[in-house]
């Protein structure tokens, strides 16, 4: 796949000195990227270093503020996604860009439908489509609803559009998130076939394994710079780190805690649920954490992981099963009387559930002491200075990078605002605390800082359900893992005897041993 | 550039006079009739200001103390202003409030009332008329709401049809609303398919609508009301009822003027004191049927005919 | 693979900062109430004041007259003398605590369109219980009134309440539509069973004197019920922006998930709001019973629940604000009244002013944004 | 048998502005933008088609006209809506307002009446009567007799149900409510989906309020939708978006505003007969929010942050 150097091929794409505002926010600063035939190249960085943004020029759907795009020679101007397409570059979304209620076709189709006079000619689409479905071996009805397609489907569908456009330059933006590893695999098989034939790949990821799987060259971008571009073969794991937070004493490894004590703090059975917007439903989950323990829920997303997560905490309601905290019976009750008895929750979408994005930073802090107001005091003033005071406090004890409690909370970053809600959470002094996805969409340091707090709670002989999608994270916090596949519990392993690949095999499915526990 | 606004009240006339609706003029009946006395009163050298409710309840008692301020003589027409209006009368004794079309319990108020049973009465004995010549069987009323006012009005057209045609039936129907006239001349059409040919709607704008469904060619006779209302649907309205509010506010301006006007007396208008009146169209009725019915108008002024309130 | 070398750029020297590394993009400034300079808060009303002012004047010469002495004689009728701003004041008792209601409500989430339909049933409720029950002790049968109408209203908009916290039918819908029931059934009450006999149009019968508010300044309307609009405008304003409930409401109202996330009941949040708004609709109601009519009739609260729906929205559901643009709601009303008895210009100017203010205000944001992208491109093209 | 020939023919009149109403909301539900001022374009189109009509005599320029500016209108109310980022539902409520305002306004500042506009001069729409259907029992008094916009509206009907099935334009519009960005990275244009949305809603508005003012009268008053707007909104949001629910849904509204109409003072008190039409809206509401999957439709209220 990599070109002869004595056949030197010019670049199809090069991007020099780009740079990109959102008012006072420098996505990218004098940004140089290029992109040559049949090469695969991964762009990476930490969050908001500007990855994303880079794309999105290059797509069209932003002007850059200054720098040019070159495309096979030829300087360029992009002004809407129509005329990137029209060049030849497709662009796989950081987030599905499928209308969920429209036929595979008709996704497939969106903006460039065949047909006459704006009518749209449904033989002629579906040939056309064809072609690219079978070169991704996509076997489908062309009418199925997308919405009902899993996500590795839908993925490939995000490819399948593409290439219907006829793109060279394919780019993609983290499209292994949401899949199992096997799905992850063969999709770089995928990939590699693309770039035999001819196409050019940009590929983003925050999973440097998967980026010395798949690229040839890695630009590394930070703080909307460019850091490096060198080929993958030159580098290890470590140096793009290093690359990427400017730091090197960044620890990837097991993060040192206490052992877990003997009593049973939270203990889950015959827990079931109906289905759940787009996760699984629960089918009899068991299971017990104790005291000082993290347990691990692994799994692919979809598998019942936030159905578990809310069912716990009580916003949503199981059909069947009992869930115990310290020996009390919480099934029934309400989420400000499991809150009471020592449960606390850190949830998965920060922005819906974690904090009042349009609330203040006090507002979203205070959640959980003025939970205690009850009846009449309901009336009394819900900020006394007290109250302002202590949020002042946390503030500075969790290090939340804010200009001051009463700044509205939308205008923190990610990492910021998950420092609001583990603060909260922690500042409880939980008996049991259940994470869902804790560290999604947060840097590096922010992670470090945040795996801290967790592991001073457990030496409180706090219990923690550790629900994550990052298979490292798990392994890097837990003391067991267990695995949901299809709502159900397939497989408990001891962290440090497992492994990446035995848990990605359980995920798949493949390994199912029957409920754990 | 543009006009200067002109002062309220502020005026060199002798006298001034206002008028009052708790609604708005436009209803295309009552208030606008009220309003035609507004020439004729300004030519006899009065100023004349109008105050308009637009049906806010909170606009009432400050509109009237605005025209007790600024006026010597004011109309006010509208139910629903009337406890406004005593309150208002009571604390203003120097101006003299008439209200139009009711009675108001107060010594310093003038009532006027017009017999809407008289009226009415006189509406149905003209649809039965009419119906008679046509060969229909039923005489349909439209009302605008199921308020007591109109169910009297109602209780006269009813009995207006028996005198002149006793086995003729009435279909009535209300619109629930004096502002819907596509409701008014749906409610038109059904009750021509109940065999209603003559019909009479005592329901402000919405009964606009049957003169437009008569107008568009169906095979409806409406009979008008307040004021000749033949142009709304030229060739095919055989007569109206005339309610003479402007001449009553003329007559009651003079009353005043020359000192007869007594706060807290009470006033009835029917045909006997011309406060209702009848004009047809004599190329519909005939002659003969103009002539009869004529005739019922004089005993009803004359009190051989009694009309019955409800 | 071609040896393209590595564009390191690590060393920038002009990009040399004292800052950390992470903090090198700049953030934006919070936007927080209490950061926000006077001058910058002022300007949004300014501009929607300016905005309203000038449509007025061009909206009157447009008539004909001229524009600056009609609006100077209109705005004397409205505020020209203590007795005209009692007037105004009074016009506007029942709106005030209409509009904190629809407000509350608003500020949970909970689009409450069915100010109108609530303002009805209170005002029935408190003809009823003037009228028949006492004649009693006046300030005691003054509560009662308001009381039941409070009741009456807060039920009502607490079932619908109830519709969208258990069942999750829209409440924008449902109670738009409760407005027609509401208001028919009560004009039904009106003309039918509870009719006052004595009276020839649809109104039930008068209620006792001891029902009624008393005047504070004679021939202005203002009544002592003043004091208890204020005084459940300041208790509204301290239950949804101070105090724990009030908190509680405005989390269900922006971020439900995150109320429930965290231990607040969404659904006990939604229906207790709503019923609060319902009941200071209801309150409304009876303060155009007995601060004003002293009977129920089928059109007392003719477009006072729309104008209290359009405050609410202009303001944003912030009660000063809301009780701010009351006022000037009133001064429009009582002005536009004013410029009618002295030219031609018709009163439903005041509809169409308050209808442009606030597009005005509603596009506000927008308008800047878009004279900033102009801007911009206007610089980008100079640039090149 | 008369009588059914009676009702069905008024619940078609009654039926006519409702659907133009509904067919003219359906695409802004389509896009998400959905338009709860129906009530105030309405009023609006039935304004000018009167003022147009009356000062050209001429029914076709009446029509044509009103379209015209409605669309021109719908353009504005979707600038207002797209770049300037005013919140539709705000911008339809004050859309009731304004034109409930205005219309008093102009009616009286043009013409110096109060109320009504009433002339002579006013075109009526011609009506049509179907021959050999014409006298057919139940049949005749279906399809036979109507306003020609009764027809133009059972046209549109059609036209839409095949738009549906088959053009690229209302793909793009659902898109662009659903998932406006990948209508966008797809190379569609949102915002001008958005607002040709809203240019379709007022045009056809102007066309149900003509009928309102020419087809069944010949005249305007003031406020003279009466709630139509709002039925025609419930309609649109129990179809969820189907052309074909939206019609019968429609008619099932006209229906019971023409039971409302026959239903007597001895059977019920009027203002219960008037209730029908709110009240099976109201019944209708709670079983679509019982029996669907998502809970029924939510309108689009605005974020009333700072
Ligand atoms: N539309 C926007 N308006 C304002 N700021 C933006 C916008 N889009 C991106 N940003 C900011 O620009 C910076 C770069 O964001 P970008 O999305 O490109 O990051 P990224 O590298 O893709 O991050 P991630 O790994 O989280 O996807 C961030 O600070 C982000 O907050
Ligand atoms: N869509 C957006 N519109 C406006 N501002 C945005 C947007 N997205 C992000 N921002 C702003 O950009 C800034 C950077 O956000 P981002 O989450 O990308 O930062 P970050 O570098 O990842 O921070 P952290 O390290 O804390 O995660 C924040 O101040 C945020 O408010
Ligand atoms: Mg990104
Ligand atoms: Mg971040």
């Amino acid at each position: 796949m990599s070109s002869n150097d004595q056949a030197a091929p010019s670049p199809v794409l090069e991007l020099q000195g780009i740079t990109k505002t959102f008012g006072p926010v420098v996505a990218n600063e004098n940004v140089n990227f290029d992109l040559y035939p049949g090469e695969i190249h991964a762009l990476v960085g930490e969050n908001g270093a500007g990855k994303t943004t880079l794309m999105r020029i290059l797509f069209g759907m932003y002007r850059p503020n200054a720098g040019s795009i070159r495309l096979g020679g030829r300087e360029v101007e992009l002004k809407k996604p129509m005329d990137a397409i029209e060049h030849g570059i497709g662009m796989v979304h950081q987030h599905f860009m499928l209308v969920p209620s429209f036929s595979v076709l008709e996704n497939i189709t969106l903006g460039a439908e065949p047909g006459a006079g704006g009518l749209f000619d449904r033989g002629r689409a579906e040939e056309a489509a064809r072609g690219p479905m079978e070169r991704l071996g996509l076997a489908l009805d062309p009418s199925t609803v997308t919405g009902s397609l899993n996500v590795a489907t839908q993925q490939k569908l995000e490819i399948t559009k593409v290439l219907y456009r006829g793109a060279k330059i394919i780019i993609l933006d983290e499209p292994t998130a949401v899949l199992t590893p096997q799905e992850t695999e063969e999709l770089f098989v995928l990939l590699k076939k693309l770039a035999a034939d001819g196409s050019s790949i940009i590929f983003i990821s925050h999973k440097l394994r998967e980026v010395f799987a798949v690229a040839d060259r890695i630009t590394v971008l930070r703080n909307g710079r460019t850091v490096s571009t060198t080929p993958a073969r030159d580098l290890d794991a470590s140096a793009v780190v290093a690359a990427m937070t400017g730091r090197s004493d960044v620890n990837l490894g097991r993060i040192t805690r206490n052992a877990p004590e003997d009593d049973v703090v939270l203990s889950v059975s015959g827990l079931s649920t109906a289905k759940f917007e787009h996760d699984a439903a629960l089918d009899s989950i068991n299971f017990e954490v104790r005291a000082g323990e993290v347990v691990g829920i692994a799994g692919v997303e979809g598998n019942g992981q936030s159905a578990l997560a809310e069912t716990l905490i009580g916003t949503a309601a199981p059909l069947a099963g009992k869930i115990e905290l310290a020996g009390t019976d919480l099934t029934r009750l309400a989420v400000s009387a499991r809150r009471d008895l020592g449960l606390s929750y850190v949830p998965e979408d920060r922005h819906r559930e974690g904090i009042p994005i349009n609330g203040s930073v006090l507002e979203g802090l205070a959640a959980g002491t003025l939970r205690r107001h009850r009846g009449w005091n309901g009336l009394a003033n819900a900020f006394p200075r007290a109250l302002q005071a202590w949020g002042t406090d946390m503030i500075s004890k969790y290090a939340i990078r804010t200009s001051g409690r009463n700044a509205k909370c939308h205008t923190l970053s990610g990492g910021n605002q998950q420092k609001i809600v583990m603060a909260r959470e922690l500042e409880e002094q939980p008996k049991c605390i259940v994470l869902a996805q804790p560290t999604r969409g947060v840097d590096l340091g922010a992670i470090e800082f945040l795996y801290d707090r967790i592991a001073e709670a457990t030496a409180r002989s706090c219990a923690v359900v550790l629900i994550s999608a990052d298979l490292d994270e798990i392994l890097r916090l837990s003391d067991r893992v267990l695995v949901m596949y299809r709502g159900r519990m397939v497989a408990e392993e001891t962290a440090t005897e497992t492994s990446r690949e035995e848990l990605g095999m359980h995920m798949t499915g493949a390994k199912a041993l029957g409920t754990a526990a | 550039g543009g006009k200067a606004p002109a002062a309220a009240g502020a005026s060199d006339a002798e006298l001034s006079i206002g008028i009052f609706v708790d609604n708005a003029f436009g209803d295309g009946d009552f208030f606008d009739q009220a309003a035609k006395a507004q020439a004729s009163l300004e030519e006899g050298g009065a100023a004349v200001n109008t105050y308009e409710g637009q049906l806010q309840a909170q606009n009432f008692a400050p509109l009237l103390q605005d025209a007790a301020d600024a006026n010597d003589l004011v109309f006010v027409l509208g139910f629903e202003a009337i406890d406004a209006l005593i309150d208002t009368a009571a604390e203003n004794p120097d101006t003299t409030f008439v209200f139009l079309d009711g009675v108001v319990d107060s010594a310093e108020v003038v009532s006027a009332e017009f017999r809407t049973a008289e009226g009415c009465f006189m509406a149905g004995a003209l649809a039965a008329t009419v119906n008679g010549e046509a060969g229909a069987d039923t005489a349909g009323f439209i009302g605008g709401v199921n308020a007591p006012v109109i169910q009297n009005c109602e209780a006269g057209y009813v009995q207006g049809v028996e005198h002149v045609a006793p086995d003729m039936k009435v279909a009535a129907q209300y619109v629930g609303s004096f502002v819907d006239p596509a409701k008014g001349r749906e409610i038109g059409l059904a009750l021509k398919n109940k065999g209603a040919y003559a019909q009479y709607a005592y329901a402000g704008l919405s009964g606009a609508g049957i003169f437009d469904a008569a107008k568009s060619g169906q095979e409806i006779a409406p009979i008008g009301i307040v004021t000749d209302k033949s142009s709304l649907a030229p060739g095919k309205v055989p007569g109206s009822v005339e309610m003479k509010v402007d001449a009553v506010i003329e007559q009651l301006t003079e009353d005043f003027t020359a000192g007869t006007l007594k706060q807290g007396s009470q006033q009835s208008y029917g045909f006997a004191e011309d406060g209702w009146g009848m004009v047809y169209d004599e190329k519909i009725l005939g002659a003969d049927n103009v002539a009869a019915l004529s005739e019922l108008e004089a005993k009803i002024a004359s009190g051989e005919v009694k009309v019955n309130v409800q | 693979m071609n040896t393209q070398t590595a564009t390191a750029q690590q060393a920038d020297p002009q990009r040399k900062s004292h800052l950390p590394e992470g903090d090198r993009r700049r953030r934006p400034k919070a936007s927080g109430r209490a950061g926000m300079p006077l001058a910058r808060r002022l300007i949004q009303p300014a501009f929607i004041l300016v905005a309203g002012l000038i449509m007025a004047l061009v909206l009157i010469a447009a008539q004909g007259y001229e524009p600056f002495s009609t609006l100077g004689a209109g705005l004397d009728y409205a505020l020209g003398n203590p007795a005209s701003i009692a007037r105004t004041l009074a016009w506007g008792l029942p709106l005030f605590v209409a509009s904190i209601g629809v407000c509350l409500a608003y500020r949970s989430g909970m689009f409450n369109i069915g100010a109108e339909g609530q303002i009805y049933a209170g005002a029935m409720a408190a003809a009823l219980a003037g009228a028949y029950i006492g004649p009693m002790l006046s300030g005691l049968h003054l509560l009662l009134c308001l009381l039941f109408a409070a009741v009456v209203g807060g039920l009502i908009a607490a079932g619908l309440g109830w519709l969208r916290a258990a069942w999750g039918v829209d409440e924008v819908l449902s109670t738009l539509l409760s407005n027609y029931i509401i208001m028919l059934f009560c004009a039904y009450l009106a003309t039918s069973p509870l009719r006052d006999p004595a009276r020839q149009s649809g109104t039930t019968k008068e209620v006792f004197d001891t029902a009624m508010f008393g005047e504070i300044m004679p021939r202005t309307q203002l009544t002592s019920a003043l004091f208890v609009v204020i005084v459940l405008c300041a208790a509204t304003w301290w239950l949804s922006e101070r105090s724990v409930t009030g908190y509680r409401w405005r989390m269900t109202g922006e971020s439900p998930d995150f109320a429930a996330a965290s231990g607040i009941s969404v659904k006990k949040a939604r229906i207790a709001s709503m019923a609060t708004s319902g009941a200071l609709c209801g309150i409304g109601g009876a303060l155009l019973v007995t601060a004003s009519q002293g009977r129920f009739w089928t059109e007392i609260g003719t477009g006072i629940g729309w104008d209290a729906v359009l405050i609410a929205l202009i303001s944003r559901a912030r009660p000063v604000p809301a009780i701010i643009w009351v006022s000037v709601y009133c001064i429009m009303r009582s002005a536009a009244r004013g410029i009618e008895q002295v030219s031609t210009v018709p009163s439903e100017l005041s509809l169409v002013l308050i209808s442009g203010i606030i597009i005005a205000a509603a596009a506000r944001a927008g308008i800047f944004s878009q004279f900033t992208a102009l801007k911009q491109r206007f610089a980008h093209v100079k640039g090149h | 048998m008369d009588w059914i020939d009676a009702f069905l023919a008024s619940g078609i009149r009654f039926t006519t502005p409702i659907l133009l109403a509904a067919l003219a909301c359906l695409p802004t539900a389509w896009t998400k933008d959905l338009n709860v001022g129906l009530e105030g374009a309405m009023l609006f189109g039935a304004f000018s088609g009167v003022v147009i009509g009356l000062s050209t005599e001429s029914g076709i320029a009446a029509v044509g006209l009103t379209v015209l500016i409605g669309a021109a209108c719908g353009a504005v109310f979707g600038y207002l809506i797209t770049y300037l980022r005013v919140n539709v539902f705000v911008a339809g409520i004050v859309l009731n307002v304004f034109a409930a305002g205005a219309t008093v306004y102009l009616l009286r500042s043009m013409f110096g009446v109060k109320g009504t506009l009433s002339d002579d001069r006013i075109p009526a729409m011609a009506s049509v009567s179907i021959p050999g259907i014409d006298g057919i029992p139940v049949l005749g008094a279906v399809l036979s007799g109507h306003s020609i916009l009764t027809y133009v509206s059972w046209a549109i009907i059609v036209v839409a149900a095949l738009a549906v099935r088959y053009t690229v334009l209302v793909r793009h519009l659902k898109a662009a409510g659903e998932h406006p960005a990948a209508l966008t990275a797809a190379g569609g244009n949102v915002t001008r989906m958005r607002i040709l949305a809203q240019v379709w809603c007022f045009a056809l508005c102007g066309l149900a309020g003509v009928q309102l003012s020419m087809g069944q009268l010949t005249l305007f008053t003031e406020g003279m939708t009466s709630g139509l707007g709002f039925v025609a909104l419930a309609a649109v949001i129990f179809c969820r978006g189907k052309v074909l629910l939206l019609a019968l849904m429609s008619v099932g509204f006209g229906l019971s505003s023409a039971v409302a109409v026959q239903v007597n003072a001895s059977v019920m008190p009027p203002q219960f007969a008037q209730m029908i039409p709110y009240l099976v809206a109201f019944i209708g509401l709670i079983v679509l929010a019982r029996t669907a999957k998502d809970g029924g439709i939510r309108i689009a209220t605005p974020v009333l942050e700072d």
